[in-house]
C-alpha cells in the first residue's frame, strides 16, 4: 500500500487513509447521523419501493441491508443522497434535513457520503484516475493533494496498474473497485455502498469488507446492501432486511436470515 | 479561484478531445454557421453602399433666369451648400449647357439644330444632388423660392420610384440579416445543446458524486466558449484566404459602382468573434442549466 | 418484407419520441435550414426575374434615312423580328421622333428649338429590345447592314455595364445559393449525426444481441425521413403563413418592376421536400454507417 | 410459470420454453459447439487478456469459469460473439471460424448465442418487454409468436410486473433478470451467462441457476462466469479456471478452488 509521506496533520484533519495506517485515532461518539422517520417513496409510476420506514443508523455504526432483489434496498440509498425525495416522512443526514434544506447545500452534504453505486456510475469518458479523482477535485482540493491520495486509494483497491485505462477498458471487478475507491477517496463520514462486491471474486471480496471493516472502526458509518449471506452471518452485524418495501427485521449482531 | 478556473478549463479541453467526433461536429455547425452571418453582414454593408450611390445620383435641377448676375447665382449656390440635405452642388452656365447639348445630339448621331441659331436659347442650371432622395421637397421648395429660378425641373415621379424600390430593397436586406442571425443563433445553440444532451449522464453523476453547479456548469461553458472561439478563428481564417480571390472577382463590380466599404473587415471580425464566443458561452450555459434544475 | 418495413417504422416512430428532445432538436434546425433555403431560393428568382427586365430595357436604336419607303421599313422590322436575340421590335417615324422631342423639351423646361425650323430635322427610327444584352453586336450588326439604316447609336459602353453588373448580381446570387445550399446540407446532416453519436451505445447493443445491420440501420433512417418530412411539413406550413403579408409588403416592388415569378410556389415546395427528406435519410444512412463497419 | 397455451409442434421446432415445461425431449450430441485453439488476446493499450488459451465445450456442457477479477473471463466471452476478434489463435463457434466467416454472416452466428452482459447491455430507451422482445424481432419473428413467447419468458424470471418499466426505473436484481430473459427468449443453443446471479439475492440466484440447469439438460451449451464459489462447488460440474489470462485449471465435476 503506497501511502502519502506528509508529516501526521493534527488528529481532527486527519485523512481517512492516515487514520487507516493508524497514524490517527479514531473519535467516538454516539449522535445520529442517518435517520428516517416515517418515510414512504412512491415512483411516478405508483410503484411504492419504500413503506413506512424508520431507521436510526448512530455514527460509527456498521449496518448491512439485506432483503431480496426489489425489496427497496437501492431506492433507500437514493433518498439518503437525495438523488430521490421521499414521498412521504423526513431524511436527516448528519443534522441535516434533506427536503428542506436550499439546493446549493445539497452537494456540501453529498461530499459526507461516499457512495458506491450499484451499477458503478462511472464518467465514461474519463481513466479510473480521473474517475477518482474526481470526487476530490469537486471539493477544491488543491492539485498537489490529489495526486499522493488518489495514488494510495488505487493501491487499496488494487488499480495502480488500471489507472490510465477508461472505464470501457475494464473488468466488472475493476469497474467495482474503481467505485469503491472514489466513494473512499474524499475521507467520508458516511460510507453508503450498494452491492460492492456483487462481481468480485471471493478473495478481493474479503479485502474489500476487511477494509470497510477498518474503516468503520475508524468511526466512519457503514451501510452495505449485499447479497452476500455468507459475509454478513460472518460478521454479526447489525442487519436490517427489507422486504417489499418494509422493514422486516432489524437486529444487532445477526445473520444474514431469521434465526429463530 | 485561480485554481477553480484552471480545473475549469483543464476539464473543457479534455471534454472537448474525449468527446472529439462531437465537438467536431459542433464547431463545423459553428464555423458554417457564422461563415453565413459573416457573408450576409458583408453582403449587407455590400446592398447599403450600392443604394447610397443609386440613391447620390438623384439630382435636381434648376434653371436659373438669363437676367441673374454671378453673385446672385453665387449665393444660391451658397445657400444651397449650407442645406443638410444637400450633398453637393453644380452650377452649369449657358455656355456650358450649350457645349453638353451639342455633345449629347452629336452622341445620339442626330443633326445638330443649334447651328440653325443665332443667339444661346439655353439656360444656365444650378445641379443639387442629394443626400437622401427623400429631401427632394426640402431642396425643391428652396430653390424655387429664390427670385432668380426660372423653374425646377419636376422628378418626383423618378424619384419617388427610388424611394420605393432602394426602401423595399434595405428593408429586405435588414429582413434577411435579421433572419439568418436568429436562423445561425438557433442552430449553433441547437447543436451546442445536443452535444451537451449527450452527456447528459455525466453531468447526472457528477451531480450524485457531490460536484456543486458551479464545478459541473463551468468545464460545459468554457467548452462552449472553446467551440465558440475555434470556430471563429477558423471562420476568421476561410474568410481572410476568401477574400482576396473574391474581390478580384468583384472588381468589375466595384469598378462600375464605385463603392465605399471602409472598416467592414474589422466589423466583420468583431461581429464573427463576439457571435461566435457568445452563443458559444450562452449555448451551454442555457443546456447545462436544463440538468442542474433538479 | 412488409413485417419489416412496418417493424422499422414502428421503431422509428418510437424512437423519435422516446429520444425526443434530441429528436425536436434535429427537427428545429431541419425547419431553419429550409426556412433558410427556401428564402434563398425564392430570392434567387426574384433577382433573376429583376436582372431579365433590367435586361430587358436594354434598345437599340437605328436611325432610318428619310429616303426609306416604308415597304422598306417594313422588310428590316420583320427581319429583325425574325432574329432570335430580339425581344421587340417599334417603329418611331420622324413624325413621332419630333413629338417625342418636342414633349422631351417641354418637359425639361427648356426652349422649343424646332419652332425655328422649316421642316423636322429628325430621323424615323427602328428601336430594338434585345433578349440578351450581350447579344447587342449581332443585332447592330444586321441592322447596320441595311442599306436603308442611317446609322445606329453607339450604346456598347451603357450595354457593357450592364452586362457587367448583371452578370456579377447573377454569379453572387448562385454562388450564394450554391453556398447556403451547402451550409444547409452540412448542418442537417451534421445534425442528425450528433443525434445519432447520441445513440451510439443503443447501436452497438443491437449489433451484440444479433440484430442484421438492416435491421440497425432501417429504423434510423425512417427515423432520419421522420425528421426531414416533419422539418419540411414545418416549414412549408411556416412559407404559407408567411407568404400573404410577405408578399402585400413586396407589391410596392412588384408594381415597379412588374416581376413574373410563375411557378416559384411549386418549386419551392418540391426543393424544401426533396432536401428535407433526402438529406434526413442520407444523414442517417451514413452517419448509422460509422458504427455497423465493425 | 405462466406458459404458452399453443399445441405441442414438432421436436425440431420444439422452443426452449416447450422443452423446458417437457412438451419436448432434449437432443443428444457430442459435437464441440465453442472450440478455442491457441487464442491470444491483447488489448490496443498492449494489454494480454488472454494468453495461448484452448477449451473445446461439446454440445451439451455446462461449464464454470471462474478466476479473479480481470482474469479475462468477459474477454473470452467477448470473443465468442465476435464483439472483439482474437489477436492470435482461432475461434470457432457451431463449425463458423470468426475471424473468416464474412461480416453479414455475424449476426446469425450471434443469434445461436444467448448472452448475458455483465453490465446488462439493455437498451436505455425501450420497456422491460421491448428489451426482450428484441431478440426476437430481429430475426424477423411474427408478431404473434412474440408476445407469447416474451410473456412466457418474463414470468419464468419473474418480471411479469416490471415489464413496462424501462431499464433507469429497475432495481438490479431486475436489471438482471431482464438481461437473463433476453438471453433465453430466442431459444439459443449456446447460452453465455458472465456473472448472471451478482446482483440477485440467494433465492433468485438458485432459481435462475436452476433454470440453467434445466435447459441445460435440454441440450443447450452453457458457459457461465461467476465469482459464486458457492453454487458452483455445490453443481459439480465442469470447472475451467483463469488466472491471469491462462487457463490453470479444467476439471470435470470439481469445485470452485481447487482440491488436492
Ligand atoms: N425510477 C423508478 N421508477 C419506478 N419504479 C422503480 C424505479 N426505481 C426502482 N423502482 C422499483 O422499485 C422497486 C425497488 O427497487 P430498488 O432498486 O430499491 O430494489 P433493490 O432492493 O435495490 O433490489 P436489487 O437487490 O435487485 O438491486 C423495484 O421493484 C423497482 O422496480
Ligand atoms: N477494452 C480493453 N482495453 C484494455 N484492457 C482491457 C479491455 N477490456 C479488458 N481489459 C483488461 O483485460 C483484463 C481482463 O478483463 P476481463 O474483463 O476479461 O476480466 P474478467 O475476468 O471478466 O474480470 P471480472 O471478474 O472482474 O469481470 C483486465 O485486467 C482489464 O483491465
Ligand atoms: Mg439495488
Ligand atoms: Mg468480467
Amino acid at each position: 500500500m503506497t501511502l502519502t509521506a506528509a508529516p501526521s496533520p493534527p488528529e481532527a484533519a486527519a485523512s481517512l487513509l492516515d487514520r487507516l495506517t493508524g497514524r490517527a485515532r479514531a473519535p467516538r461518539a454516539e449522535r445520529a447521523v442517518v435517520v428516517l422517520h416515517d418515510v414512504t417513496k412512491r415512483y411516478p409510476n405508483g410503484k411504492e419501493a419504500l413503506k413506512d420506514v424508520d431507521l436510526v443508523v448512530p455514527e460509527g455504526d456498521f449496518v448491512f441491508l439485506v432483503g431480496p432483489s426489489g425489496a427497496g434496498k437501492s431506492t433507500l440509498m437514493k433518498l439518503l443522497i437525495r438523488d430521490e425525495l421521499a414521498t412521504k416522512g423526513v431524511v436527516v443526514i448528519d443534522g441535516a434535513d434533506l427536503a428542506r434544506i436550499p439546493r446549493r447545500r445539497v452537494p456540501k452534504v453529498r461530499r459526507k457520503i461516499g457512495i458506491v453505486f450499484q451499477d458503478f456510475k462511472l464518467l465514461p469518458r474519463k481513466s479510473v484516475w480521473e474517475n477518482v479523482a474526481f470526487a476530490l477535485e469537486v471539493t477544491g482540493t488543491p492539485r498537489r493533494r490529489i495526486r499522493p491520495a488518489v495514488d494510495s486509494v488505487l493501491a487499496v483497491v488494487g488499480l495502480t496498474g488500471q489507472a490510465q485505462q477508461l472505464p470501457t477498458q475494464l473488468s466488472g471487478g475493476e469497474q467495482q473497485r474503481t467505485a469503491i475507491a472514489r466513494a473512499l477517496v474524499h475521507d467520508p463520514r458516511i460510507i453508503i455502498a450498494d452491492e460492492p462486491t456483487g462481481n468480485l471474486d471471493p478473495v478481493i471480496s474479503w479485502e474489500i469488507i476487511q477494509l470497510l471493516l477498518r474503516i468503520n472502526e475508524l468511526g466512519v458509518t457503514i451501510l452495505m446492501a449485499t447479497h452476500d449471506a455468507e459475509v454478513v452471518t460472518a460478521l454479526r452485524k447489525r442487519v436490517v432486511a427489507l422486504e417489499d418495501g418494509r422493514i422486516i427485521r432489524d437486529e444487532m449482531s445477526a445473520a444474514y436470515h431469521r434465526e429463530d | 479561484m485561480i485554481p477553480f478556473v484552471a480545473f475549469s478549463i483543464g476539464r473543457a479541453w479534455q471534454g472537448f478531445w474525449r468527446n472529439a467526433l462531437m465537438s467536431l461536429a459542433a464547431t463545423l455547425t459553428m464555423v458554417l454557421m457564422l461563415t453565413l452571418l459573416a457573408g450576409f453582414f458583408i453582403l449587407q454593408n455590400v446592398l447599403l453602399a450600392s443604394l447610397s450611390f443609386v440613391e447620390q445620383k438623384v439630382e435636381v435641377v434648376a434653371y436659373v433666369q438669363t437676367t441673374a448676375t454671378d453673385d446672385q447665382v453665387q449665393a444660391l449656390v451658397d445657400r444651397i451648400k449650407a442645406m443638410p440635405e444637400t450633398a453637393s452642388v453644380e452650377y452649369v452656365t449657358r455656355e456650358q449647357a450649350l457645349e453638353k447639348f451639342r455633345e449629347a445630339q452629336q452622341a445620339q448621331g442626330r443633326e445638330d439644330l443649334t447651328k440653325y441659331l443665332e443667339s444661346n436659347p439655353l439656360y444656365g442650371s444650378v445641379n443639387v444632388h442629394l443626400t437622401h432622395p427623400q429631401d427632394l421637397d426640402a431642396v425643391t421648395t428652396a430653390l424655387r423660392d429664390d427670385p432668380i429660378v426660372r423653374n425646377v425641373l419636376n422628378i418626383q415621379a423618378l424619384v419617388d420610384r427610388v424611394v420605393t424600390v432602394t426602401s423595399i430593397v434595405r428593408t429586405a436586406g435588414l429582413a434577411m440579416v435579421a433572419v439568418v442571425g436568429v436562423i445561425v443563433l438557433f442552430i449553433i445553440v441547437n447543436t451546442i445543446r445536443l452535444a451537451v444532451v449527450a452527456r447528459a449522464e455525466e453531468i447526472e453523476i457528477m451531480r450524485l458524486v457531490g460536484a456543486s453547479d458551479a464545478f459541473i456548469r463551468w468545464p460545459f461553458v468554457f467548452e462552449g466558449a472553446l467551440v465558440g472561439l475555434l470556430g471563429a478563428v477558423i471562420t476568421l481564417a476561410l474568410l481572410t484566404a476568401g477574400a482576396e480571390p473574391l474581390s478580384q472577382a468583384a472588381v468589375g463590380f466595384f469598378n462600375v459602382l464605385p463603392l465605399q466599404l471602409g472598416s467592414v473587415g474589422r466589423d466583420t471580425a468583431v461581429l464573427v468573434f463576439a457571435t461566435g464566443l457568445g452563443l458559444g458561452v450562452l449555448g451551454s450555459w442555457v443546456s447545462v442549466r436544463t440538468y442542474l434544475i433538479r
